[in-house]
């Protein structure tokens, strides 16, 4: 299994029957393919659509019919459209369950940078800053590390995305969970030792006893 | 609501004009608006939108006819033509994040002269702004936009001006057509007064200005 | 004919063709009678309606279908139906091209209250707050006096519905156009003096040398 | 979602809750929750609603059976009893314009602080409030509101929870089901999902917390 599917394997275990989630582009996209088959989530498009479907057949895709990057897809039964007003009244007043966001860099406490780097890349935040400070829980989905420097740092260099923590990274390394200001590793992938973490890691990491291996 | 040839239409829009154009990626865009604006050679225009979609698709057609000195707007990475302009001087861009967007343009057209944000506070979007402590949480105030015109893209319209939109095209088109002093409005299909239900108009007509023919 | 209906026809004449209209209850609700049949007015219900019609043939009324006094109403064709906060951003926005509201007093500035009086009827502001802060023009329909004293006065005595001043006052007395903080009287009834209408009017008002005969 | 008994939903709900009621002057009220809570006797609500509607209407039945210790409303003028209770001081009234009032209520439900507006700017209705001038306007600041229930009406519901409304019943209750920590919906018909199309859906399903089985 390559890195990315590890990441959004382990993600689509955090499911949950009636969930209202909105996926981030790249890998965080990946996570609907593994949502198990007995469960129904509610996907939100913040171009204004819950009940994100796949994409379409061939010849039935219809041009107002899209996900946020402007591409087809479908609409599964009890859809709902709406306007972006709408749309980020459920982001920011907090009806999103769950929120998958790709990521830049995340820093010892939680905080989230993953929409520039400046001087290089100025792409605007869109909905993430919204994303991030609305939704009831945010996981960031991201490869641990970028050019062999970790992407889990002690100090976000990058400009935050929000002040507001994050609880999730899922990397396809470690998951790690952010509370009260610390980051603690909770798992390992399956083959990687917590050595092996605390080595691609550069922010500071709290051991539990009980460092569990990632289920797939 | 008076119905206006095309080209009638945005002869009515000078240069400098502040336009709100709806759409998201392009889809919603009223493209023949666009299409007319790029051939008439208008120039030094604000738009207010989500994005600036792609080089040849809605907003972007605007970016590379360099038909635009001001851009405020969520998103321009799916755009190099936008980020060469940028970086380059020829266009100013104002990113907003898309929630705080939304919510400046409603307040725009609903009276409200701003809102209170949490989105932002503690990142580089609350310099300048004004910060508001309310039980305790810190808030950025966020203050309305207006534009001259709104260009708008529906699904369906009757011959008063109700607009109705269809799915993810709908987007920014019902918010943007209230915050403009003028709307211009293009639909899909153009039906007799009463086709469309009551409760599915999202735009009333004494909203819209002018109606495109076909 | 009767004072209402002196009051209610006059308003009638400021109508044009498509304008949104928003009628208070009471006299400005009997405007919409006297619309002249060859303009189309929109009217608006801040209840969530734009094309009110009149009241429904017997057996033909919807328990959805109501006046902001929860009163069957009809729907003409090219009707909208929308929830409070869009009914409110068209009031507030600016968008209402005319309000005709009934009113306790209007000063000599155009100041309205039409509220309440305290200690004795206190029944809320309802849409009245927004409809004179935010509508284009706002015209008064009311009595010219009650009880035998003014309610044009020099300064209101009770609590204000808005700073922001009305546009006229229409009475069965005369019609009065509030303009730059004074009162000027504009039109008198048939029948009425302009001596009439100062003696029964508390105010100071402006006296025009073209004072006309109210059109009915 | 979860469809719940009539009696079961209404069982949720302490003394002593905060409560959004949709409705105008009757009309959009879940008539069936309310006389389920006035059955069951409950006390002390805060009610946040349009209007106190008339006496056995509505809000109207919840002010007769003294089930309200606090009234956030626009108008009462039509229910004598409302106005007796408040001037005896048996229940308080707090009276906000009606389009301050849906936006205060829109704010807490979108995660917004409040909203500048200038409505009641120079009026009682200013006292105890931020004035915030941007541009040269002044406005008061007017803050959200929120509530542990949304008791809601639509005209159609699907089995995901989905809401639509019809024509002047729809009013506060798609506003008011953003606002609430628990949402109760009854609907004149549940219908099966796919049923309502994804354009007609005011309020979608994972909103909703509840809905009342038939």
């Amino acid at each position: 299994m390559n890195a990315q599917a590890i990441i959004a394997k382990r993600i689509a275990r955090e499911l949950r029957s009636g969930m209202l989630v909105n996926l981030g582009i790249g890998i965080p996209t990946m996570v609907a393919s593994y949502v198990p088959g007995d469960i129904h989530v509610f996907f939100q498009s913040e171009n204004g659509l819950i009940g994100t479907g796949p994409i379409p057949e061939q010849g039935m895709a219809h041009p107002t019919l899209t996900d946020a990057g402007g591409h087809p897809v479908t609409a599964l039964p009890g859809a709902s459209s709406f306007d972006s007003a709408m749309s980020f009244a459920l982001i920011r007043g907090g009806h999103l369950d769950l929120t998958v966001l790709g990521g830049l860099q995340v820093d010892q406490t939680g905080r989230l940078a993953n929409w520039m780097i400046p001087g290089k890349m100025i792409p605007g935040m869109g909905g993430a800053m919204d994303l991030v400070s609305g939704a009831k829980r945010v996981i960031v989905a991201m490869q641990h590390t970028a050019k062999g420097r970790s992407k889990i740092v002690g100090k976000c260099t990058l400009p935050l995305t929000s002040t507001r923590p994050v609880d999730m990274v899922v990397s396809e390394l470690a998951v790690i969970i952010f509370h009260n200001g610390s980051a603690t590793l909770s798992e390992t992938a399956p083959g990687v030792s917590v050595d092996d973490v605390i080595a691609a890691t550069q922010a500071q990491l709290k051991i539990p006893k009980d460092v569990r291996e990632m289920q797939l | 609501m008076k119905t206006v040839a095309l080209r009638q239409a945005v002869e009515m829009i000078p240069d400098g004009a502040i336009l709100m154009v709806g759409g998201f990626m392009g889809v919603g865009t009223p493209e023949r608006v666009v299409d007319e604006i790029v051939r008439q050679g208008k120039r030094d225009l604000t738009v207010i939108a989500n994005d600036t979609a792609t080089p040849g698709v809605g907003v972007g057609k605007l970016v590379s006819s360099k038909s635009i000195s001001k851009a405020i707007v969520s998103h321009i990475g799916l755009n190099p033509e936008t980020q060469r302009q940028m970086m380059d001087g020829e266009m100013a861009v104002e990113l907003v994040p898309q929630g705080t967007l939304i919510e400046r343009i409603r307040a725009g057209g609903c009276g409200l002269g701003g809102v209170l944000t949490q989105t932002g506070v503690g990142t580089v979007v609350e310099k300048d702004k004004q910060k508001i402590v309310v039980k305790g949480t810190e808030y950025l105030l966020e203050t309305a936009l207006h534009a001259d015109f709104a260009l708008v893209h529906a699904f369906l319209a009757d011959y008063v001006g109700n607009l109705s939109y269809a799915l993810t095209a709908r987007n920014f088109n019902p918010v943007v057509a209230m915050a403009a002093g003028t709307v211009i409005a293009n639909a899909d299909h153009i039906v007799p007064t009463g086709v469309i239900a009551p409760d599915h108009v999202a735009t009333p007509g004494p909203i819209v200005d002018y109606l495109i023919a076909n």
